[in-house]
């Protein structure tokens, strides 16, 4: 108790018995389960975008009802119904093709999540952005006699970009934050360990807001890299970059 | 995927929106399917029993919902302001309590206030014999202002994009026409941005529904927690969850329908 | 007409952006009911001026009277001069009634509401009193039939008349008008055209930046020609357009058209 | 063969002195060294998998982890999702409270008092079953080092908690400070269980009776009176 | 002028959009070196013609056939037609290059990159061969300088010209302008007419949408006044602006000025 508002920085030493090592370790586990899961949330909205756009009536229903659900449901919740229903069912899918049980990897579970959760945000993301795209710019490609395929290639993706960038990189400080919720699910990335430390060590005041400079961290040098992809990709825009 | 499909998607939008179309019902009788072996393959027994609960925990979390969201916006507003027309000291300030708040996780920040600050202040000799001690202890109160600053910040940032989106020439007219700064902005800044933006906070206002199971974890028993409390005493482990996840979609529904009424309310941008 | 007195004056008003000096000591002035005409190139000005005069954009120095009433300025302290008190500055915007080139209608009023925005919200004025006003001028320049319609369900002729009823809703003592057509179609130029024709029988005093020089002839009563931030000639309108002087002026006179 | 591998589910938040991670995660406490004493006797290869107290359960039933060894009380209502082993240790629960109020364990006495305890421990079960009809306001915490620092802080009255943690915690410098043991609560089977025991997949028999036999096997010969006593002064395998 | 084959031909085309028939049987025919000026009042259905030519808009019925080769349609099952061979549709369009009102330039890629794109893309050109004729095009149109800017930096006018040594660089059969000077400044029109004057001595087949009378007048040998779905009138420029003979036709060209 003598300690109030002094922090003993020692804890935070990357050797045991400091936390830092450990704070660190929860730290890059959040970078990766972050990467990952945006990865996959990227390549699940653009199929979904382009689904919603120009798929069948029943793909634009299911995917309706995909990104309607995902975005309804809290994040917590979608978590746990995914970590352990999704590893129940394949669990069982598995027994039923005679595996036995197969022990799913935390981490491409933890990925798995994200991800899911990300590519409802990421569909609607990406298609408000292709229609964004002003149609006289397709319409004149279709009167160059390009093909489809070509034309979301050449013309639909790259001009879509730019409306599509803060979105997504939204989406990507989104994908870091809510690593965070994988706590809850007993996965040890930044959160836990910072639960952690503070448990064993009482110093709660001290790993919390070390745990926040490491998540501004990111979030300040995503921003800093976003902005240089904006500038890059919003060349011909007028005012798009400051 | 035909070519016409694409120009039919870019000019008819959502021409048809029938609802009897051959797909919708076998979908909708899928999803019959879906839900009456829930309905009788899992168990449901419990449910009569914390009926009360569960709506008073709909009832809290609405509460926190509206309170945090009303209050929230009533900040965002200057915050937005001053970054498009406040002195640089003061849009400095606005910009980097936005980027903070914004780039840490509300989880983090929930326990920041609650656990941390919360634990700090008792320490201080005379809180707690002070008239504030009751709510002091309490945990709604550090929720409540989590809550509050998480969505000024997030509120704030769609607010200075709206203020600053608000056409020049239109403020121009309204001082072109002798108006002074305030009625400028009370009849013509504020309400044409919130017009702009009101799909865009009804979105931040369902993000925000969304995160208040958070304050489960600093013991406020809002929904999340009353059902969390229904698995940890029935250890039934996907009902619960999937009623909870219905429960939400319901909650969102009504929220999204509100805002599409409030639009409907204000015309159209295009 | 010398009796009439000076409705608006400008002098030697100055205005730069950056290093570049827009405006280089512009003087004008229109008595009552005069329509003055200011013409010139792209880039020449032209918008710059109106825009000085009714301070939405502050000059370097020079100074502007309306009716009479010069309008205070004081130094800044860096070189420039600011409006010495808010208030006049209100009260002088709400006797000049600015039409823009873009409309500039506010998009989340009906065209009524448009109308009706100004009068209550600056002059005062009974809202019922208002409406009834608005509803005549908007049968006036033919709009009364959309007059619960927002601005984005217009054309661009009907705006432009939108935004011409709300200018003239505030009983203003002068009207500015910065190109009212040149955002319109071909075709709908001349309903707009139509409308301005009418105010000018009624001697309005009005400032008029324009390109249709056909039109300005017939309705001007004085004809200015701005190059390069300063005024090259000016005179009435036979004067400019049959007998110009400068080459400057030649020049501009016959690439239009 | 060698052994096969056993994922063994820790609640991933402290717990001392049962079990606590440090900074270079290894993971210590009484638990631990039961688990790997049973584990050495029935020749397991265990690996240690925290898991949130919360999603423990789920995560033995989904197959995450084998077995869990989290300081759970076998109690009727767990046993509908899950089996147990045999109990290896008990230990009764009692109340501890701030020194300057006036209170014992008795559920009339705690009327109006504010009593934290862990979401999903039997505790939480008995303050909610016992103390909230009687007029006592319950908080749940994730873990109950939230509810001692909160006891600490003054923000709740009182906190439930198993005999052996209330002694660590009474130990400790701000515990002793500031609080004190109210009485230990009337026992009922119902909630409070029959000791502590293994949490296993529900028809996992096999790995069941390793246990079990691993279990008798160390209290027989002696190494769990051995690896008890660097902890515990008393006998905490209970009667 | 028998001689000439038929570039482009058009027969009996119908469209509606939703019960409102736009064209009602429209058929017209251009022959090689041609140009077709298209006039009519707002709504008449020129653009919706000119989408139909190169099946931008699917026709209700009636064909189109270019250079000798027809379009193949086959029944869509509801009454309508539908393309029968979407590769087929592709050759044509690359053959006939379409300049729109409102230029639709790709914005996320420079000048020089908008006119090398389709025949890079579409006709297989190499790389290295496609810019060195990008840049003589667009030397011809006046643009090389601001060959590396993005078209939003562009004023309307460059935009337009860009547009158009685009459509130039996949080397078209023929080409379809729609207005191609109604979204430009007064002052932008004229450079983009004398870029199209110079097509037309080029003996470039080519049909016009145009507001631009006097300009049809000059360079059209042929002119198609459409109202409200139909061909009125047709002849060569002279006849049909200096001896109209449906009372329509007249009063149209009487409202133009
Ligand atoms: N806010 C500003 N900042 C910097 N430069 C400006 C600003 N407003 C105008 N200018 C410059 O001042 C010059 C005159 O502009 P102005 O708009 O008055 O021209 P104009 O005569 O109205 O032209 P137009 O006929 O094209 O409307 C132009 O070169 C313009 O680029
Ligand atoms: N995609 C569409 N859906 C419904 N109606 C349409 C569509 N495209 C055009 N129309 C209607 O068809 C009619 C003819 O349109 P079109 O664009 O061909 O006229 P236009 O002669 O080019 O007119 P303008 O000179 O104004 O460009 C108009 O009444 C228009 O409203
Ligand atoms: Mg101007
Ligand atoms: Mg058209």
């Amino acid at each position: 108790m003598a300690d109030v508002g002094v922090f003993s920085w020692s804890l935070l030493a990357f050797q045991p018995p400091g936390w830092g090592g450990v704070l660190l370790a929860g730290f890059a586990q959040t970078v990766q389960i972050a990467i990952g899961g945006y990865l996959l949330g990227l390549i699940l909205g653009l199929g979904g975008a382009i689904g919603k756009l120009y798929g069948g009536p029943v793909a634009r229903d299911l995917l309706e009802v995909y990104t309607t659900l995902v975005r309804a449901v809290p994040e917590l919740v979608l978590m746990l119904i995914l970590f352990y229903g999704g590893t129940d069912v394949l669990n069982k899918l598995s027994a039923l093709a005679g595996y036995g049980s197969i022990n799913v990897n935390g981490l491409a579970a933890g990925i798995f999540v994200i991800g899911v959760v990300l590519g409802a945000y990421a569909t609607e993301i990406m298609r408000a952005a292709i229609q964004a795209v002003h149609f006289g710019q397709i319409e004149a490609a279709r009167a160059y006699g390009m093909s489809p395929g070509l034309i979301i290639r050449r013309i639909t993706l790259p001009a879509m970009l730019p409306h599509a960038i803060p979105g997504l990189s939204n989406l990507w400080l989104t994908a870091i934050k809510s690593t965070s919720l994988l706590a809850v699910v007993g996965f040890t990335e930044l959160m836990l360990v910072t639960r952690q430390a503070a448990g064993a060590t009482k110093a709660y005041m001290l790993f919390f807001l070390a745990a926040g400079v490491l998540y501004m961290l990111i979030t300040h040098v995503s921003n800093f890299l976003i902005g240089l992809l904006e500038r890059h990709y919003s060349r011909g825009i007028v005012g798009a970059a400051k | 995927m035909s070519n016409d499909t694409v120009a039919a998607l870019h000019f008819r939008n959502t021409g048809s929106k029938g609802c009897v179309r051959p797909h919708r019902i076998a979908l909708v009788c899928v999803g019959m399917l879906l839900v009456v072996s829930a309905i009788w393959l899992m168990q449901w027994d419990w449910v009569p029993k914390y009926s009360s609960a569960i709506a008073y925990g709909v009832w809290l979390t609405l509460v926190m919902l509206v309170v945090s969201c009303g209050l929230g916006f009533v900040l965002s507003v200057p915050i937005g302001l001053v970054q498009v027309a406040g002195p640089w000291p003061l849009a400095r300030l606005a910009r980097s309590y936005s980027n903070i708040i914004r780039g840490t996780p509300l989880l983090l920040q929930l326990w920041i206030i609650y656990y941390g600050l919360g634990s700090v202040l008792p320490r201080y000799p005379g809180i707690r014999g002070s008239v504030l001690w009751p709510y002091i202890r309490e945990a709604w109160p550090y929720a409540l202002v989590a809550l509050v600053v998480s969505f000024s910040a997030y509120a704030g940032e769609v607010m200075r994009g709206a203020f600053a989106g608000v056409p020049r020439g239109e403020l121009e007219a309204g001082r072109a026409f002798g108006m002074s700064r305030w009625t400028v902005f009370r009849r013509i800044w504020f309400p044409r941005a919130v017009s702009r933006v009101l799909p865009t906070l009804g979105g931040e206002t369902v993000l925000m529904l969304k995160g208040i199971p958070l304050v489960a974890t600093i013991t406020v028993p809002d929904l999340y927690g009353v059902f969390s409390k229904v698995r940890q005493e029935t250890f039934i482990i996907y009902e619960p969850l999937l009623l909870l996840a219905l429960i939400y979609c319901c909650l969102t529904g009504i929220i999204v329908g509100l805002f599409r009424f409030f639009e409907s309310k204000t015309p159209a941008r295009h | 007409m010398n009796d009439k007195t000076d409705a608006i004056q400008v002098s030697e008003i100055r205005k730069s952006f950056g290093s570049i000096e827009v405006l280089k000591g512009i003087s004008l002035s229109a008595r009552e009911g005069d329509v003055v005409a200011v013409i010139g190139g792209s880039g020449s000005g032209k918008s710059t001026l109106l825009r000085c005069i009714n301070m939405l954009e502050l000059p370097n120095s020079g100074s502007v009277t309306i009716q009479g009433e010069t309008i205070a300025m004081q130094d800044d302290g860096a070189g420039g001069i600011v409006p010495a008190d808010r208030k006049q500055i209100e009260r002088m915007r709400s006797r000049l009634a600015m039409v823009f080139q873009s409309f500039n209608l506010w998009q989340h009023m009906t065209v009524l509401e448009n109308v009706i925005e100004a009068p209550i919200h600056v002059l005062g004025v009974k809202r019922d009193e208002a409406i009834f006003r608005a509803e005549e001028l908007l049968r006036r320049v033919g709009l009364y039939e959309k007059r619960a319609s927002y601005p984005a369900y217009l054309s661009g002729g009907q705006q432009q008349r939108a935004a011409i009823a709300r200018a003239l809703a505030v009983k203003p003592y002068a009207m500015l008008f910065d190109e009212p057509t040149s955002a319109l179609d071909p075709e709908l130029v001349g309903e707009v055209l139509m409308v301005i024709g009418d105010l000018v029988k009624e001697k309005r005093t009005m400032i008029l930046v324009t390109h249709e020089m056909k039109f300005a002839r017939n309705v001007a009563s004085h004809v200015v020609f701005l190059a390069n931030g300063n005024i090259v000639e000016q005179g009435p309108p036979e004067q400019i357009f049959e007998a110009p002087e400068t080459d400057q002026l030649k020049r501009f006179i016959s690439s239009i058209h | 063969a060698s052994a096969e591998q056993v994922h063994v589910g820790f609640a991933a938040e402290p717990y001392p002195p049962f079990s606590s991670p440090d900074a270079s995660g290894n993971w210590s406490g009484w638990e631990v060294e039961f688990m790997n004493a049973m584990c050495d006797a029935a020749k397991l290869d265990c690996v240690i998998t925290p898991i949130a107290w919360d999603g423990i359960i789920p995560a033995l039933t989904g197959g995450k982890i084998d077995m869990i060894v989290g300081s759970m009380t076998i109690t009727k209502e767990r046993k509908k999702s899950i089996d147990f082993s045999d109990k290896y240790y008990s230990a009764p629960p009692g109340i501890v409270g701030a020194k300057d109020l006036k209170f014992d364990a008795t559920p009339g006495t705690l009327a109006g008092k504010v009593i934290g305890v862990q979401v999903g421990s039997i505790h939480y079960a008995y303050a909610h079953k016992h103390y909230e009809p009687a007029g006592a306001t319950i908080r749940d915490y994730p873990t109950q080092d939230e509810a001692n620092n909160d006891l600490l802080a003054g923000r709740i009255d009182a906190t439930e908690m198993d005999r052996i943690a209330i002694s660590t915690f009474l130990k400790t410098e701000q515990g002793a400070a500031c609080c004190e043991l109210k009485g230990m609560v009337e026992f009922d089977p119902e909630v409070l269980g029959e000791g502590v025991g293994v949490g296993l997949r529900k028809g996992d028999k096999e790995l069941k009776s390793k246990v079990n036999a691993a279990i008798a096997e160390i209290r027989k010969n002696g190494t769990y009176d051995a690896l008890s006593k660097k902890y515990f002064d008393f006998d905490i395998y209970g009667g």
